[in-house]
């Protein structure tokens, strides 16, 4: 009945439009395990949005191949003299795509928008007390105290236009219900939205009045988020899809075997690794040490990283694909503590000794909590080291679970030692530090991931001088002193840094950035 | 016309063939209505089976012939066997509720069934529908042909079943049981048809039945099988009155006479039971005559009424009730027989089912002997009555919980009446109660499935009985079952009521059965009485209109045949 | 002995019938492991002590660069396949048959009663299994699950998490049940034996459990082992869909979640032993249905 | 039958109104939202006065309230991922997940009826043994491991089909259909078929067991006896009165098809309500999951009213009173 209707309908040809099929010759297709949930900037600090957006939208900052800051929608920035913060000095010339031209103004306004309540970003603005226009193309950003990283801390603040936000009613993010930039777009960069179907496809076209050099030949771009990896492969190998970020690391033979695609390996700037329950007195898991907690004591959790062995963890489960970690980033972090890239090495004799030594010499039980989709082979990793603990005498409980589960039992500190990935938003050491490292402080919003509430006087005295030292010499030795006192502590067991694994046709040439971010502007289909 | 000679069928199975019949003579002329008569498994169903070639899987012929005039029906391929179904020989079946397609209309089913056979146009098919229809004495035969089966009712219906099979012009019929599921009345109606058109149209019948008064009204010849195999074959006349085979005769023997009474039927069986009181000192005889204490019971139903809600149709009308029972007065002398007759669709079992609670009356009072017996659910499980009031149901294969031994199903009112707390002892006296009613007491370890139908009824007998009732409805108790083993549980029944001194309620269709068991009798008739008195009294000199035509329309043999 | 085999029907059907034999055969092997498993699996793939992730990854004894000490390999964890298997039928098998004894048990319970008492009972349970209905197998998993990550402290969650697992596959499985109950109910009320018993003043607990359950016990336990199919696949269904038992503990449908990591990588024996498995197990049961479904109804044959 | 169809409806509201329910239930106990619609640098304070905001905070019953209320002014709330309205959000994948659903069920209804006939017509038959035992295999694997297979197979290997998605869709009123492009037939095969392969054998053994059934009634054999051609027999007579109970079996199983097609929308990235569903869990976006299953319920209980409806008009024995 409703079939036969249809088919009347479609031969009228009413009310009729065929959306694409055949892929044409430059239409770039790629594919990855989530879709960004919104189009507004502001609304949703998750990479996945800010990835997508950059493509679209950019920041007075954007960073560069190799992850340096360089000049996007400002063209120099330096601090102010008289007073603490950064003056910038904004590129002329540069239109939004519906052609009205960017100014200072919506400068101004993108920050009121970004750091208003309704905003998931504006804790990017926690340093800001004001933001002054001082001419068309020149903006000033008060911040509290120094702060010499803030360029480098706003790479993702995007810019919209003033006009287009406030006569389409979406002068505030959307947070409750969705406004008109959850769905649209207006930004300076180099692509545009052309359709939008959310979770199924997102199409982009090229911003033809961009301001940069194009270095693409991407005609259109079409974006399919493929949450099974299995099928995200096929449609790769089957060649409905150009590329896909990321695929499984056990895959990477098969995708190299075949002739036509190839894999692009790098590592992500996260850092895995095991974090303790520092101020708990007891353990919460125990069957036999119910009344003290060993992982109070750094030999205990030094016996921990004794325990790893992180050759067989890279051979086995990962393929040789990862990096050892010594610290919470990856060497090319600034800020990097170069004189500390020692790690306790996989030793069980000493392991048992310190255990020994901590009153411990049969070992004990506790809860060990890991995510199970959260970070690559996060669940085979948390198995294979409770096996490699429990080699040493300490036997994990391990408990794992999706991550909508796993945040809130961190929240509630409800572990005995529990799994973390860290990436630095700042690609840059203090943001571990301040995350991390520094003890708990709500007022001062500083600390929040700090689960176990690892805490060192010293450390939280560090941080506001890291934060706030212009001199890199002055600063790094500061850090290094941060590093050092970590890793004496074993406040973390760095474990490794997540690799990053990505794979396309042979015929596409693309640039993979260590923050897993996909710029298609740096895309060429041969 | 119909030549059979020889016929054998064999079933295989997984013990090797087992046959089904064997050595069958039999013919047919045209016009000719020929009686197949037995009791069950004695296999002429499987003989008209053999003959349109609808033997069920697996079976198959295994020797003989079969002849329909000049057609060899055995050499015959599977098409062609098919084309000579419905064109050369047709078949009627038992149940008209069942042989029709329910989603089909009569139209349908008649032309496509002519359009088969003949090459006709749609419009030439309808008109001979219609006119075959009107042939069979279906009224306003243009109009009810485009009816549903489920519209006709269940005359009617087998008269569509009977336009069915003739449509085509057949030389032979096969009526497998053609009249069994239908009231008297309109079995007398279908019968007229039947002869009518083998007079008129020279149809030969194969007519398949275990109803000995059906032969006789209207067989021409008759085969007498048994077993698989013909006892007897000729004349209707001499067959039945001057029976050559001992089995015929004794087959004959157990038929009761709708117009005469005798005391206990011969039973071709050699009497495997002895009659109560028989046995010397049987346990369970003295059990029961023990627990006599009370006097004779009763039983008087006082305006009874009952209906049962119809189902709702329409959010704003209140549906019509169904009246099952109207105004039903009638008392049941202690230590008498009272028997219940009525067509299907009478209340004969409604009324059962209100005696035992089952259902409650809408209103009126039910006594059972000076109490008020309490209705429904108001009958608590425990209230006396439950004990003495027990029930012989028609079906023995249903009434007897197949799951369970012998043994539990007699002990339980044993033990549910308190009656005797230990089980060893229940055992030997459930064991006692078999012999008693005339079986073997290693009967007790067995389950219902291991015996037949006329030793499971009397299972059933034996449970009634261990319930030391006073009162027992029997209802329909030998309608499931042949007429021998009818007549042996007739027998039974009869003597226990003598030894036992029960009151009982004896419901049947079978006007001729219940003359040979009640002492009164009751004609219920669409839910009322319509005449109640003595049984003989009834059936020499009926009053009522409707008893009148029930006695005349049964089907009987001629007084002058009756050995 | 012919007089035997009449009596025991389904004896001599199943003896005759070699798709029931293997079925049974392998049915039995697996259980047999599966019962056996911590007495004969070479590690305890719960025991994190016993296996070493230095034993990641080895193929099965026919391929190269086998150990051995493992015939069908080794998983990514450096567990025993056979092990592994062993194990989660074992769990596979706990869960399947715990969640169809819930399910019986409630199901039967609550279609006996609505057929035996009717009316407005009866009414109320359709209603209740209508709305089952209306939430399908996973969708009720689904729900179970996340209603008892919320009520449960996350401290026992892990330790429950076979019994949630079980709970939800049982409700999704009970209507089936009751349905059939309700329906076979309604058919033995007609029949004499139970008006008899009712008759005869007997207690209603009494004649459902005692007289009517025996009777109907057929399709019951036709529906029984189909549903333990289905038990199990959708155990399998719902690991996949994560909710299901957590790798550490895995049962067959976890190891087969497992596997799917490695469809593509080379390592071909991490999913296909499991799955192997499975299907052998479930077809086993599924035949093993299939011939109680013609012993039962004999019609059908 | 008005007042037949009426009860009906009464059910259904009831059937409904428990769903809500118990996907009300749902949104209380299934995790925090607040954390996965915040990034990893929102403070607590932040996502407490979010929390507060959308209400989180307040009694159970309340909030239970509110959720019916607004569903009965037709608000289905607002997506907590996307901020979307929950109401458009399935709307749009209505259609594929129906196209779906309904042409696997036709896959199963298509080869599922004749080979549940022949197998009946013919039970001792090599054919008959060879398709019992495979449609039971078929069953026996996971519907994943089944879609997967497929994938790799008609995808990546022969690379005949495309391996995700839905292809080419044409925009019919609103309706976003693959029904009338070629490649949106090619993209809907697999997963179709993936989901249909259950449904295929259940179809075909139940209309195999009715059908035996059915050709044992005594119509059936007096159709024989009066010689009806045996096609007709077949498809006319027994297969006509083998359809009231199948297409029951079918009418309760649609909903189950279209919860399964969560498993095979996840396989073949099938843009429907089943992926949504799967990433609403994901995110915890519980608006979408609540109306996810009232919206099952909703196409439960109307195939439901629908198997009524075709009972009528296949049984004459509803539809025609009796005149007598």
């Amino acid at each position: 009945m409703t079939l036969s209707n249809l088919a009347i309908r479609t031969l009228l040809g009413s009310a009729l439009s065929v959306c694409a099929v055949a892929a044409s010759a430059d239409e770039f297709r790629w594919a990855s395990t989530t879709d960004p949930q919104t189009m507004d900037p502001h609304a949703v600090n998750s990479a996945p949005v800010l990835s997508f957006l950059n493509n679209i939208y950019e920041g007075l900052v954007r960073r560069g191949q190799d992850m340096s800051i360089e000049p996007s929608l400002a063209t120099s920035w330096e601090p102010l003299a008289d007073e603490d913060g950064w003056r910038f000095n904004l590129r002329e010339g540069v239109t939004f795509q519906d052609g009205a031209a960017f100014t200072a103004e919506d400068v101004l306004f993108s920050y009121q928008r970004a750091s208003d309540e309704t905003a998931d970003v504006r804790s990017w603005f926690a340093p800001v007390t004001e933001v002054r226009v001082v001419g068309d193309y020149t903006v000033d950003f008060i911040t509290k105290a120094p702060n010499p990283l803030f360029p480098d801390s706003i790479a993702n603040f995007m810019i919209l236009d003033k006009d287009w936000a406030e006569s389409n009613d979406a002068a505030l993010a959307a947070r409750d219900a969705e406004n008109f930039a959850t769905m649209n777009v207006n930004g300076t960069g180099p692509f545009t939205l052309a359709s939008r179907d959310p979770g199924v496809r997102t199409t982009l076209v090229p911003n033809t009045a961009w301001w940069d050099d194009v270095q693409h030949n991407v005609t259109e771009a079409v974006f399919t988020p493929i949450g099974n990896s299995a099928t995200g492969l096929a449609a790769l190998l089957s060649g409905e899809i150009d590329f896909i970020q990321p695929i499984p690391l056990q895959d990477v033979a098969q995708v190299e075997g075949r002739d036509g695609f190839k894999v692009l390996e790098g590592e992500e700037t996260r850092v895995i690794m095991f974090g303790f329950g520092h101020e708990h007195d007891t353990l919460l898991y125990s069957s036999d040490v119910t009344d003290a907690n060993p992982f109070t004591d750094p030999r205990v959790r030094l016996a921990a990283a004794h325990a790893i062995d992180i050759a067989s963890i890279d051979r086995v489960l990962f393929r040789g694909k990862i990096e050892a970690a010594s610290q919470l980033v990856p060497a090319d972090i600034s800020g990097f503590s170069e004189a500390n890239q020692g790690r306790a090495d996989f030793n069980q004799e000493r392991a048992r000794e310190l255990l020994a030594e901590a009153g411990y010499p049969d070992g004990f039980s506790f809860g060990l909590k890991c995510p199970n989709d959260r970070y690559i082979n996060d669940e085979a990793l948390c198995r294979a080291a409770a096996s490699m603990f429990a080699a040493v005498g300490l036997n994990a409980e391990l408990s794992t679970g999706p991550v909508r589960d796993y945040w809130p039992q961190l929240r509630e500190d409800d572990f005995d030692m529990y799994l973390l990935g860290w990436s630095p938003g700042t690609f840059d050491m203090e943001h571990p530090v301040r995350f991390l490292l520094h003890s708990q402080d709500n007022e001062k919003k500083l600390g929040s991931w700090n689960f176990g509430n690892y805490s060192n006087a010293r450390v939280d005295e560090l941080l506001p001088q890291i934060q706030q030292e212009i001199d890199p010499a002055a600063r790094q030795a500061m850090l290094d002193e941060v590093v050092a006192i970590t890793q004496e502590e074993v406040a973390y067991i760095p474990l490794y840094t997540q690799p990053l694994i990505w794979a396309a046709k042979d015929n596409v040439d693309l640039t993979q950035r260590a923050d897993n971010f996909f710029m298609l502007r740096w895309v060429t289909v041969n | 016309m119909l030549t059979i000679k020889d016929l054998a069928v064999k079933f295989p199975s997984r013990f090797g063939d087992v046959s089904a019949i064997e050595d069958v003579d039999m013919t047919i002329a045209p016009g000719e209505i020929h009686g197949l008569v037995g009791e069950s498994g004695a296999g002429k169903s499987t003989v008209g089976a053999a003959v349109i070639g609808l033997l069920s899987t697996p079976g198959y012929i295994a020797g003989g012939e079969l002849t329909l005039g000049d057609t060899d029906l055995r050499s015959l391929s599977e098409q062609e066997a098919h084309a000579i179904r419905g064109d050369r020989i047709s078949m009627i079946f038992q149940d008209p509720q069942t042989s029709l397609n329910p989603l089909m209309t009569i139209e349908d089913q008649l032309v496509e069934t002519i359009q088969a056979h003949s090459d006709v146009s749609q419009g030439a098919a309808v008109k001979r529908a219609v006119d075959l229809l009107e042939e069979i004495g279906i009224d306003n035969a243009a109009t009810r042909i485009k009816a549903y089966p489920h519209q006709f009712s269940g005359g009617m219906r087998q008269r569509v079943v009977i336009a069915l099979a003739i449509c085509t012009d057949p030389e032979l019929i096969i009526a497998d049981e053609p009249t069994t599921a239908l009231d008297v009345a309109v079995q007398s109606q279908v019968l007229d048809l039947i002869r009518r058109l083998a007079k008129d149209r020279q149809i030969a019948f194969m007519l398949i039945t275990h109803d000995i008064g059906v032969i006789a009204q209207i067989a021409d010849r008759v085969t007498v099988m048994r077993k698989g195999r013909v006892m007897e074959t000729g004349d209707t006349e001499q067959v039945l009155s001057r029976p050559t085979h001992p089995y015929t005769r004794a087959l004959m023997d157990a038929v009761p006479p709708l117009d005469h009474r005798i005391t206990r039927f011969r039973t071709p069986t050699d009497a495997e039971t002895a009659p109560p009181g028989s046995i010397p000192d049987n346990a369970a005889e003295r059990w029961l005559l023990e627990g006599q204490q009370h006097e004779l019971l009763g039983l008087t139903l006082d305006g009874i009424h009952l209906s049962f809600p119809g189902t709702r149709t329409s959010i704003w009308r209140k549906p019509d009730p169904f009246v099952a029972l109207q105004d039903i007065n009638l008392t049941i002398r202690p230590g008498s027989i009272m028997g219940l007759v009525g067509e299907s669709g009478s209340g004969k079992s409604t009324l059962a089912k209100a005696i035992t609670g089952l259902i409650a009356p809408t209103s009126g009072t039910m006594f059972l002997g000076d109490n008020v017996l309490p209705a429904g659910r108001a009958r608590k499980r425990n209230d006396p009555s439950r004990q003495l009031i027990q029930m012989v149901f028609q079906d023995p294969y249903s009434s007897l919980n197949s799951r369970h031994r012998i043994g539990d199903i007699l002990s339980e009112p044993l033990w549910l009446y308190g009656f005797v707390n230990d089980a060893a002892e229940r055992r030997s006296l459930a064991a006692a109660m078999l012999e008693l009613v005339g079986m073997a007491p290693d009967a007790i370890d067995k389950y219902p499935h291991q015996f037949s139908g006329g030793q499971r009824q009397r299972v059933a007998v034996a449970r009634a009985l261990l319930a030391r009732p006073r009162f027992l409805i029997c209802d329909e108790p030998t309608s499931a079952l042949d007429v021998s083993i009818q007549a042996e549980i007739l027998n039974l029944l009869k003597d226990l009521q003598s030894v036992f001194g029960l009151t009982i309620l004896f419901i049947s269709h079978n006007l001729a059965v219940v003359r040979q068991m009640s002492d009164d009798i009751a004609v219920l008739r669409n839910g009322k009485i319509e005449e109640i008195g003595s049984t003989e009294g009834m059936f020499e000199r009926p009053q009522a209109d409707y008893t009148k035509k029930l006695l005349a329309l049964t089907p009987v043999m001629p007084r002058t045949w009756q050995v | 002995m012919i007089a035997f085999l009449k009596r025991y029907e389904g004896l001599w059907l199943f003896v005759h019938s070699p798709a029931a034999i293997m079925a049974a055969v392998v049915a039995v092997v697996i259980l047999v492991g599966a019962v056996l498993a911590p007495w004969i699996a070479l590690v305890n793939p719960y025991d994190l002590s016993s296996f070493s992730l230095f034993d990641g990854l080895l193929p099965p004894v026919w391929e190269d660069g086998s150990n051995p000490k493992f015939l069908l390999g080794t998983d990514d964890q450096g567990r025993d396949m056979i092990s592994s298997i062993l194990y989660g039928a074992r769990l596979s098998l706990v869960i399947g048959i715990a969640a169809l004894t819930i399910a019986a048990v409630l199901g039967v319970g609550l279609g006996l009663a609505a057929g035996y008492y009717g009316g407005r009972f009866d009414a109320i349970v359709m209603r209740i299994a209508d709305v089952q209905l209306a939430l399908p197998a996973i969708l009720t998993a689904l729900l179970i699950d996340g209603i008892a990550r919320g009520i449960l402290p996350a401290a026992i969650q892990q330790d429950l998490r076979v019994a949630v697992l079980t709970l939800a596959i049982a409700l999704s499985l009970w209507v089936n049940f009751a349905r059939t109950a309700r329906a076979s109910t309604f058919v033995q009320m007609n029949k004499e034996y139970v008006q008899a018993a009712i008759m005869m003043g007997q207690r209603p607990s009494r004649v459902m459990f005692v007289h009517i359950l025996p009777n109907i016990l057929g399709p019951l336990l036709v529906i029984m082992t189909v549903d333990l199919a289905s038990a199990i696949l959708l155990e399998a269904t719902l690991s996949f869909l994560g909710i299901g038992l957590p790798a550490d503990s895995p049962s067959l449908g976890t190891l087969i979640r497992i596997g799917m990591q490695f469809l593509l990588s080379g390592e071909w024996w991490i999913l296909w032993i499991p799955t192997l498995f499975l299907v052998a197990l479930v077809v086993s049961i599924n035949i093993l249905g299939d011939f109680l479904r013609d012993v039962f109804n004999p019609r059908l044959r | 039958m008005v007042y037949f169809i009426l009860k009906r409806l009464v059910q259904s509201v009831f059937v409904m109104l428990a769903v809500a329910f118990l996907a009300f239930s749902l949104f209380r106990f299934v995790g925090d939202p607040i954390t996965q619609m915040t990034g990893v640098e929102t403070s607590v304070a932040d996502q407490e006065r979010l929390r507060e905001e959308l209400g989180l905070n307040d009694a159970f019953l309340l909030q239970f309230g509110r959720f019916t209320a607004d569903i009965l002014q037709g608000d289905f709330g607002y997506s907590y991922r996307t901020r979307q309205p929950v109401a458009q959000m399935i709307a749009d994948r209505i259609p594929a997940t129906l196209e779906l659903g309904l042409v696997a069920l036709l896959i199963s209804l298509i080869v599922g009826i004749p080979a549940g006939v022949y197998t009946a017509l013919k039970p001792r038959g090599f054919a008959t043994q060879a398709i019992l035992m495979t449609t039971l295999v078929g069953v026996s694997i996971p519907t994943f491991v089944i879609g997967i297979m497929l994938i790799f197979i008609f995808g990546v290997q022969l690379g005949w089909l495309p391996t995700f998605g839905r292809g080419g869709t044409v925009q019919i009123g609103g309706w976003e259909s693959s029904l009338f492009t070629i490649e949106g037939w090619r993209a809907l095969l697999l997963p179709a078929l993936t989901l249909g392969v259950y449904q295929l054998t259940l179809t075909m053994r139940l209309v195999r067991a009715e059908m035996m059934e059915v050709m044992r009634t005594d119509y059936i054999r007096f159709a024989m006896a009066r010689g009806v051609p045996m096609k007709k027999l077949h498809y006319k007579h027994a297969l006509a009165n083998t359809m009231v109970p199948v297409i029951t079996i079918i009418g309760l199983q649609f909903g189950g098809v279209i919860a399964f097609s969560i498993v095979t929308e996840s396989v073949f990235q099938w843009p429907g309500m089943g992926l949504l569903f799967l990433e609403s869990i994901r995110f915890v976006d519980i608006p979408v999951m609540g109306v996810y299953l009232v919206v099952i319920a909703f196409f439960f209980v109307l195939v439901n009213l629908l198997v009524d409806l075709l009972y009528v008009a296949i049984d004459p024995r509803l539809r025609v009173r009796d005149v007598q």
